[in-house]
C-alpha cells in the first residue's frame, strides 16, 4: 500500500516538474519522473494482485523502451531547435497554438 | 421502375448540363429544357398509371441482403400532385434562368439535382430516404443562394441553411425514434403502435423540421432574407416547391406516426397557422422590397396551409394540399414576374415604379392576375384551398377564424395596393423605355396561369388523387391505427 | 525492521530524493544528478519486487544511456554561453494541479485495487504470449517503428550539422 | 330559349368565352368583338324570359365540387322564377348598357379590355344570381366585385380612380369575410352549403345561432349593396366610366345585397333581431344618403348617393318583411336608375365635365336625353302614373305598417329624393347653357338604349300584379292613404327645387355659405369617409411597418440571428485557453483528469 503512495507522489512531484520548469530538458526530466513513478505503481500492483511476475516484467519492459526512445526524440529536438535558434525555453515556442 | 426513372432522369441531367456548361453557354440550356420537359412527361405517365389501376399507390423498393428495405420509393395519391407540381415548376425554373450567363452550366444542373432532391423527398417511402432527400435539398439550394444571389448572398444562404439544418436535426432525432418503435423503417407500415405518452413529444420533434420548412409564424425569418437574394429561378423552386415538403412530411409522417401527438398539438398549429396569417398579410403589407412583399405573401398562404392541417378533418387535409398546389403555382408565377422585371430594371424598390400597365402591357396584367389568385380570388386556384381550410377551421376552432377572416381582408389590401402602386397612376418617368415581357417569360408563365384556372375551377381533379390516401390519415387519427 | 523493509526505504528515499532534486535544483548538472538517484531508486523498486532482470534493465537503459545521453544533450546546447541558471517557476497553480492529480490517482488506483474498478481486457500473461508467440510479426513492426523514429531523430539532427 | 333556359351552365360559360374572345381579338377586331359583348346578356335576358314564361324552375346542376374523406361541398346553378326576374333585370339593363358603351367609349383605346370586362361581369353576375348552393354564390359574388374593382378603374392612369378602386374591393371584400364568417357557421351548423338544404335546415337551427347567421349575411349584403357604414366606396366608384356605373353601381351589382336577403329569406324570417337591424340600417342609409345628394354638384354623385338612398328603401322593405314590395321596387329601380346613368353619360359625353354649375338648357340642345331623364327622374321621385310611384308605395306602405316612425323616416326622405332629383333637373335641362362646349345629341347607338330603358321605366308600375305572382305574393292592391301622402311629399319637393332654380344659378354658390356649417358635413357625407380613411387606413399602415421594423426584424430576426451571434461569442471564449505554452495545456490535462475521475468515483460509488 505504501508503494501506491510513493507512485503517486513521485507522480505529481513529475508534473510539477513539467509544468514549473522552463527548460525543454527539466521538462523531458520530468517526464521521465513520471514514466518512472508509473512503473513502479505498475509493478507494485502485479505483485499484490497476484499477476504471474513475467507478464508484469514484459509490460514494465515495453514501457521502458517507450521511455527511451521518447527521451532520444526529445534530445534531438533539443539539438536542433537550440543550434537553429539558440531557444530552449518552452514559453518563446509560441507556434504550438496555430 | 417508373418512380426511379422520376429521380434519377434530373440527375443524369444535370450531370450532362454540368459537363456541357463548361463547353458553351447555350447547350446545358437546351439539356436542362429537355430534362425537365421530359421529367415532366414521365411524371404524367406516372400519373395515368395511378390512375389506371384505381388509385392503388405503387411502390419501387430495393432491399437490402438481411431484407431490410434500403431505398423504396412510392408513388400514391398525396405525392403525385407534388411530383407534378415539381415537373412543371422545374420547366418554368428552367425557362426563368434563360438568360443566367455566369456559369450556366452550374446552374442549371443544381436547378436539376434541386428537382431531383425534391421529387426524391415526396416520392420517399423509407424514414431514412426521407430524412436523407429532405437534407439533399438543402445543398443545392445553398449554393443557388449563395453563387447566383444579390447583394448579401451569402449572409442569406447561409441563414437559410443553418436554420433549415437545425430544423431538420431535430426531425433527425424524431425520425430515429419512430424507426426505433415501428422498426419497419417504411413509411405508413406502423405495426406496433407507439405509445401514447410518447407520441406528445415525438409529434413535436418531427413536426419541428417541417415547421420550420412551412415556415410557421415563429420560425420564418429566413424566408424573406433568403428569397430577397435567390435567383429568380431559385426564388421560384424555393416557394413554389421547397415549402411544400415542410406540408407534406406533415401529413405523410408527422401525423401517421404520432397522431396522438397531433391531436393534442392541434389546437397550437392553427394558432400558429392563424398568427401566419394575419402576421404574413401585415408584414407584406408593410414592405418597400417587392420581392419581400411577395416573401411574406408566401408565409400568409401557408398559414392557411398550416390551418388546414390542423383541421385534422378530411376536408382540412384536402384544402391544406390545395393550398399547398395553388400557392406553388401562383407564387412560382409571382416571382417569375418580379425575377423578370428585376432582371430589366435592377430594381425591387416598389416606390420607384409606377404606372408600369401603361409601359409593359403584357407583364402587368399577368402581374394583376397573379395578384388577384394571391388574394384568393374565386375562379382562381387560391379559393378552394383557402376556403376549405376555412370552414373546416371554423368547425374545429370556432370564432377563432375571425383573426384569419381578418386576414383574407389584410390579403386583399397588400395584394391590391401593390398592384396600385406598381401598375396604375402616371408612369414614373425613368421607365418610359422598359421593354414589355419576353416570348420567353411568357412561355414560362403560360402553363402556371393555364394551372391556376383550372384548379381554381375544378380543384376535384387532385382532390380525387388525394382522398384514398386522406381517408388513410383520418382513419388513423380516427383512433383505429 | 527485516531487511526488505530497509531495501523498500532506501530505494523510495532515493526515488523521493531524486524527484525532489530534479524539482528544485538551479544548476543544470544537480538536476541530471538528481534524475540520475531517481533511477537507481527505480531500479532498487524493481529488485525490492523481486524482478531483477528489469532491475538490471532498467540500469542498463537508463543510468547508463539516458543519463549519458542528457549529459551529451547539455554540452552540446550550452557549449556557447556556459552552464545556465535553471531557472524554475515556482507558482501555487501547478503545486496545486500537481497535489490533485497524485491525490486523485492515489484515491482511484485503491479503488482499483478493491476489485472495483471493472477488469478491462485480459490479465498480462496471455498478452505476452500472444505477442511473443503468434503476433511476433506485430512486435517486430513496433521495434522497426522505434528503429525509424531513431533514425528520424538522427536525420533531424543531421540535417541541423550540415548547415 | 329553351336551350339556354334548360342548362343554367351555358349561361355562365357563354360570357365567359365571350369575354375571352374579345381580349384575345384585341385591337384589332374590337369593332367587331365589342358586338359580342351584347350577346352575353342577350343570353341571360332570354334564358329569364324561358323560365318565367314556361314558370318552371329548372332542375340545379349540382356538382361536388370539393368532396373529400365523406364530407362534399356541392356547386350547382339552378333558375327559379327568383333568379329568373334578376336574369331578366341583368339581360336588360346590360344589353343597354353594352350598345351605349359603344358609343361613349368609340375613341377610347383600351375597348377590348373594357368589353371583355363587361362580359366577364355579365356572366359572374348571373353566375351570382343562378347560385344554387352558397359557395357558388360567393364565387360569383367576388367575382363581381373583381369586375368592378377592374371596370372602376380603368382609367388607371388617373390615381384617382386606381385608389377609388382599391376601396371599393377593400369596403366589400369587409363585407365579404363577414358573409365567410356566416358561410362558415351555415357549414358547422347544417354541415352544407347548398341553398335549398340549408334553407330546409333554417327553422331547426337555434334562434341564437340563426340570428348571429343572419346578420354575418346582411353585413355581405351590406358591402355590396353600400350601405351605411359600407358605403364609402359607392361615391368614389364613380370615377369609372359612366356605363359601368349604371350598369354595376345602379342596377346589378348593388342589387346583389338585396338579392342574397331575398334568396335567403326563410333564414332571416326566422331572426326578427336580424330583420330589426336591416329595418334600421336601411332607413338611416335612405334617410342620410338623401340628405346627402341635395347639395352635391357632380351629377354622377347625386345619382350615386341616390342609389345608396333607394337601397335604403329596399332594406327598409326587407325589414319591414316585404319581400314582394323590395324586389319590384329593386327592378323598377334598376329600370330608371340605370336609366339616368346612361343620361348623365350621355350629357357628360356631350359637355366633357360632370359639374351640374357648368351645364344648364340642354333639353333643346338634346332632346332625347332631356325626355328620356325627365321620364327616370320623374319615376324616381314616385310621382304618379311612373313606375316609381307604384314600387315606392309599396314598400312605405310595408313600413309603414311594421314601424310607423321608420315610415316617417322615409316618407321625409321621398320628398329629399324628389328635391334632389328636380334640383339636377332644373340646373341641367332648363335656363341657358353655361359650360363652354358646345353639346350635342349622341348617335342612335347612345340614344337607342335610353329609350328602350324609358320603356319600362314607364310601364312596369303596371305589370305589379304579375311580377308578385311570379315571386309567389299576392299583389296588394295600392293603399290610397300613402299613395296620396306620397305624391303630395314628391310635389312639394319639385317646388322647392323650382324655387331654388328661380333664384339663379348663382344660388348653388350661395348654398354653402347659407347652410354654413350643415353645408360642409352634408357635403362630406357626414365626415363618415375621412374619417375611416384618418382612424383606419393611416394606422394600420403604421401599425404594419412597426411590426416589421420592431417585431420581425429585432425580436423574431434578432432571436434567430442572436442565436448565431451567441455561439460565436463562445467560440471566441473557448479559443482564449489556446495560449500556446504548452504548460497551460498540461495544467489543464491534469485538472480534466482530476475532473473526470471525481465524477467517475461520485458516480462509482
Amino acid at each position: 500500500m505504501s508503494a501506491l503512495v510513493l507512485c503517486a507522489a513521485v507522480f505529481g512531484l513529475g508534473l510539477y516538474v513539467v509544468l514549473t520548469r522552463r527548460e525543454l530538458i527539466a521538462v523531458l526530466a520530468g517526464a521521465e519522473l513520471m514514466l518512472g513513478a508509473a512503473n513502479v505503481q505498475l509493478v507494485s500492483f502485479a505483485s499484490m494482485s497476484g499477476v504471474p511476475g513475467e507478464s508484469a516484467q514484459a509490460l514494465a519492459l515495453m514501457v521502458l523502451v517507450v521511455a527511451a526512445a521518447e527521451v532520444g526524440v526529445g534530445m534531438a529536438i533539443i539539438v536542433t531547435l537550440s543550434r537553429r535558434s539558440a531557444r530552449s525555453r518552452t514559453d518563446d515556442l509560441q507556434e504550438v497554438n496555430g | 421502375m417508373i418512380l426511379v426513372l422520376l429521380v434519377v432522369l434530373p440527375l443524369l441531367g444535370a450531370i450532362a448540363a454540368a459537363l456541357s456548361g463548361r463547353r458553351n453557354a447555350q447547350l446545358p440550356r437546351v439539356i436542362a429544357l429537355g430534362t425537365t420537359v421530359l421529367t415532366a412527361a414521365v411524371s404524367i405517365a406516372a400519373l395515368v398509371q395511378l390512375l389506371g389501376d384505381h388509385d392503388a399507390m405503387f411502390a419501387w423498393s430495393y432491399t437490402g441482403e438481411p431484407g431490410m428495405v434500403v431505398f423504396r420509393l412510392v408513388g400514391d395519391g398525396l405525392a403525385m400532385p407534388f411530383v407534378l407540381l415539381t415537373a412543371l415548376l422545374g420547366i418554368v425554373a428552367v425557362l426563368a434562368s434563360w438568360k443566367i450567363d455566369d456559369a450556366p452550366g452550374a446552374h442549371h444542373a443544381l436547378l436539376l439535382s434541386l428537382q431531383a432532391a425534391v421529387t426524391c423527398v415526396f416520392l420517399a417511402g423509407t424514414l431514412l430516404l426521407f430524412y436523407v432527400a429532405w437534407e439533399a435539398v438543402l445543398i443545392p439550394m445553398f449554393f443557388l443562394i449563395g453563387k447566383w444571389g444579390h447583394e448579401n448572398r451569402r449572409h442569406a444562404a447561409l441563414k437559410f441553411f443553418i436554420y433549415t439544418f437545425a430544423g431538420s436535426a431535430l426531425m433527425l432525432v424524431g425520425l430515429l425514434v419512430a424507426l426505433t418503435y415501428t422498426g419497419g423503417g417504411a413509411i405508413g407500415d406502423i405495426t406496433v403502435p407507439i405509445p401514447a405518452d410518447v407520441q406528445v413529444w415525438l409529434f413535436w420533434l418531427l413536426a419541428a423540421g417541417m415547421l420550420v420548412k412551412i415556415p410557421a409564424w415563429p420560425l420564418h425569418t429566413w424566408l424573406p432574407d433568403a428569397h430577397v437574394e435567390a435567383p429568380t429561378a431559385g426564388s421560384i423552386m424555393l416557394a413554389g416547391v421547397l415549402l411544400k415538403i415542410g406540408g407534406y412530411g406533415l401529413l405523410r409522417v408527422a401525423i401517421p406516426y404520432a397522431p396522438e401527438g397531433f391531436k393534442a398539438a392541434a389546437p397550437i398549429l392553427a394558432g400558429l397557422g392563424i398568427i401566419g396569417i394575419v402576421y404574413g398579410a401585415l408584414m407584406a403589407f408593410a414592405q418597400s422590397d417587392l420581392k419581400r412583399l411577395v416573401a411574406y405573401s408566401s408565409v400568409a398562404h401557408m398559414g392557411f396551409v398550416l390551418l388546414g392541417i390542423s383541421t385534422g378533418t378530411a376536408l382540412g387535409f384536402a384544402g391544406a394540399v390545395l393550398a399547398m398546389v395553388s400557392h406553388g403555382l401562383v407564387a412560382g408565377l409571382l416571382f417569375l414576374l418580379v425575377g423578370s422585371l428585376y432582371e430589366r430594371t435592377h430594381t425591387r424598390e416598389i416606390a420607384r415604379y409606377g404606372g408600369l400597365a401603361a409601359q409593359v402591357p403584357r407583364w402587368a396584367t399577368l402581374f394583376t392576375f397573379a395578384a388577384l389568385a394571391s388574394l384568393g380570388l374565386p375562379g382562381l386556384s387560391g379559393f378552394p384551398g383557402e376556403f376549405l381550410a376555412f370552414i373546416e377551421g371554423f368547425g374545429e376552432f370556432g370564432w377563432w377564424m375571425i383573426p384569419a377572416g381578418i386576414g383574407v381582408f389584410l390579403a386583399a389590401v397588400y395584394n391590391l395596393s401593390a398592384v396600385r402602386r406598381v401598375n396604375f397612376g402616371p408612369l414614373a418617368g425613368e421607365w418610359s423605355s422598359l421593354a414589355d415581357a419576353s416570348t420567353v417569360e411568357l412561355v414560362a408563365a403560360l402553363p402556371l396561369v393555364v394551372a391556376i384556372i383550372v384548379l381554381g375551377v375544378a380543384p376535384g381533379l387532385v382532390l380525387r388523387l388525394t382522398d384514398p390516401v386522406v381517408r388513410g390519415i383520418t382513419m388513423i387519427l380516427g383512433g383505429g391505427s | 525492521m527485516s531487511l526488505d523493509t530497509v531495501a523498500f526505504a532506501l530505494a523510495a528515499a532515493l526515488m523521493v530524493g531524486g524527484a525532489l532534486g530534479v524539482a528544485l535544483t538551479k544548476d543544470v548538472m544537480r538536476l541530471v544528478v538528481g534524475l540520475g538517484a531517481f533511477l537507481l531508486g527505480v531500479a532498487g523498486m524493481f529488485l525490492y519486487y523481486g524482478h531483477a532482470f528489469l532491475a538490471t534493465a532498467q540500469v542498463f537503459v537508463y543510468v547508463g544511456g539516458v543519463l549519458v545521453l542528457m549529459i551529451f544533450a547539455i554540452m552540446v546546447v550550452h557549449r556557447a554561453n556556459g552552464r545556465p541558471v535553471l531557472e524554475a517557476r515556482h507558482d501555487i497553480g501547478a503545486a496545486a494541479i500537481g497535489a490533485g492529480v497524485s491525490g486523485m490517482l492515489f484515491m482511484t488506483l485503491r479503488e482499483s485495487v478493491g476489485g472495483w474498478l471493472p477488469q478491462s481486457g485480459t490479465p498480462g500473461g496471455p498478452i505476452a504470449v500472444e505477442l511473443l508467440g503468434r503476433s511476433i510479426v506485430v512486435f517486430e513492426l513496433a521495434g522497426g517503428l522505434l528503429l525509424i523514429a531513431l533514425v528520424a531523430v538522427l536525420v533531424i539532427v543531421g540535417a541541423g550539422e550540415r548547415r | 330559349m329553351s336551350l339556354l333556359a334548360g342548362n343554367p351552365l351555358s349561361v355562365v360559360a357563354l360570357p365567359f368565352a365571350l369575354a375571352l374572345l374579345i381580349a384575345a381579338g384585341g385591337k384589332k377586331f374590337v369593332s367587331i368583338t365589342q358586338w359580342l359583348a351584347v350577346v352575353a346578356p342577350v343570353a341571360a335576358a332570354l334564358a329569364g324570359v324561358g323560365v318565367l314564361a314556361s314558370s318552371v324552375p329548372t332542375a340545379a346542376q349540382d356538382v361536388a365540387w370539393l368532396s373529400q374523406g365523406g364530407s362534399v361541398v356541392t356547386a350547382g346553378l339552378a333558375i327559379d322564377n327568383l333568379t329568373a326576374v334578376m336574369l331578366v333585370i341583368v339581360g336588360v339593363v346590360a344589353t343597354c348598357v353594352v350598345v351605349f358603351s359603344i358609343g361613349y367609349m368609340a375613341d377610347d383605346d383600351a375597348r377590348p379590355r373594357y368589353f371583355a370586362l363587361l362580359a366577364l361581369f355579365t356572366g359572374a353576375m348571373s353566375m351570382l344570381v343562378m347560385a344554387s348552393s352558397l359557395v357558388t354564390l360567393f364565387i360569383g359574388w367576388e367575382l363581381v366585385g373583381a369586375c368592378s374593382y377592374l371596370l372602376i378603374g380603368f382609367w388607371y392612369r388617373k390615381p384617382s380612380a386606381s385608389a377609388a378602386a382599391v376601396k371599393a374591393f377593400l369596403t366589400t371584400r369587409i363585407g365579404d369575410v363577414g358573409m365567410l364568417l356566416g358561410l362558415a357557421l351555415l357549414w358547422r351548423v347544417t354541415g352544407s352549403l347548398s341553398i335549398p338544404e340549408v334553407l330546409a335546415a333554417a327553422p331547426e337551427i337555434g334562434a341564437g345561432i340563426v340570428t348571429v347567421i343572419a346578420l354575418l349575411l346582411f353585413v355581405g349584403a351590406a358591402g355590396k349593396s353600400a350601405q351605411f357604414p359600407l358605403h364609402i366606396w359607392l361615391p368614389d366608384a364613380m370615377e369609372g366610366p359612366t356605363p359601368v356605373s349604371a350598369l354595376i353601381h345602379a342596377a346589378t351589382m348593388v342589387a346583389a345585397g338585396v338579392f342574397l336577403v331575398v334568396r335567403m329569406w326563410p333564414v332571416f324570417e326566422v331572426a326578427p333581431i336580424a330583420l330589426d337591424v336591416v329595418l334600421v340600417v336601411g332607413v338611416v342609409t335612405a334617410f342620410f344618403a338623401a340628405t346627402v345628394a341635395c347639395v352635391q354638384l357632380d351629377i354622377k354623385k347625386v345619382l350615386a348617393y341616390s342609389t345608396i338612398s333607394q337601397l335604403g328603401f329596399m332594406f327598409a322593405a326587407l325589414g319591414a318583411g316585404a319581400t314582394g314590395a323590395a324586389m319590384f321596387h329593386l327592378t323598377t329601380h334598376a329600370a330608371f336608375k340605370a336609366l339616368l346613368f346612361l343620361g348623365s353619360g350621355s350629357v357628360i359625353h356631350a359637355v366633357e365635365t360632370q359639374d351640374i354649375r357648368e351645364m344648364g338648357g340642354l333639353l333643346k340642345k338634346m332632346p332625347v336625353t332631356g325626355t328620356t331623364w325627365l321620364i327616370g327622374v320623374w319615376a324616381l321621385s314616385g310621382l304618379p302614373l311612373l313606375s316609381g310611384f307604384f314600387s315606392k308605395d309599396g314598400v312605405i306602405a310595408s313600413v309603414l305598417h311594421a314601424a310607423p316612425l321608420a315610415g316617417y323616416a322615409l316618407i321625409a326622405a321621398s320628398l329629399l329624393t324628389a328635391f334632389y332629383a328636380f334640383r339636377v333637373t332644373w340646373f341641367v335641362f332648363f335656363g341657358s347653357y353655361r359650360g363652354s362646349a358646345h353639346p350635342h345629341e349622341g348617335g342612335l347607338v347612345m340614344t337607342a338604349p335610353l329609350i328602350a330603358l324609358a320603356v319600362p321605366a314607364i310601364a312596369l308600375g303596371y305589370f305589379s300584379a304579375p311580377f308578385m305572382q311570379s315571386l309567389g305574393h299576392e299583389a296588394e292592391a295600392l293603399d290610397p292613404v300613402v299613395a296620396g301622402v306620397s305624391v303630395t311629399v314628391a310635389v312639394i319637393g319639385v317646388l322647392l327645387a323650382a324655387a331654388l332654380y328661380r333664384l339663379g344659378v348663382d344660388r348653388l354658390e350661395t348654398e354653402r355659405t347659407s347652410l354654413g356649417p350643415v353645408h360642409g358635413v352634408l357635403f362630406s357625407a357626414y365626415g363618415v369617409d375621412s374619417f375611416v380613411t384618418r382612424f383606419l387606413v393611416a394606422p394600420l399602415e403604421k401599425v404594419a411597418s412597426w411590426f416589421y421594423e420592431v417585431v420581425d426584424r429585432k425580436v423574431i430576426d434578432g432571436a434567430a440571428e442572436g442565436t448565431a451571434k451567441l455561439t460565436m461569442l463562445f467560440g471566441r471564449l473557448a479559443s482564449g485557453l489556446q495560449t500556446g505554452e504548452t504548460d497551460v495545456y498540461a495544467s489543464l490535462l491534469g485538472v480534466g483528469f482530476v475532473v473526470l475521475m471525481s465524477i467517475a468515483i461520485w458516480l462509482g460509488r
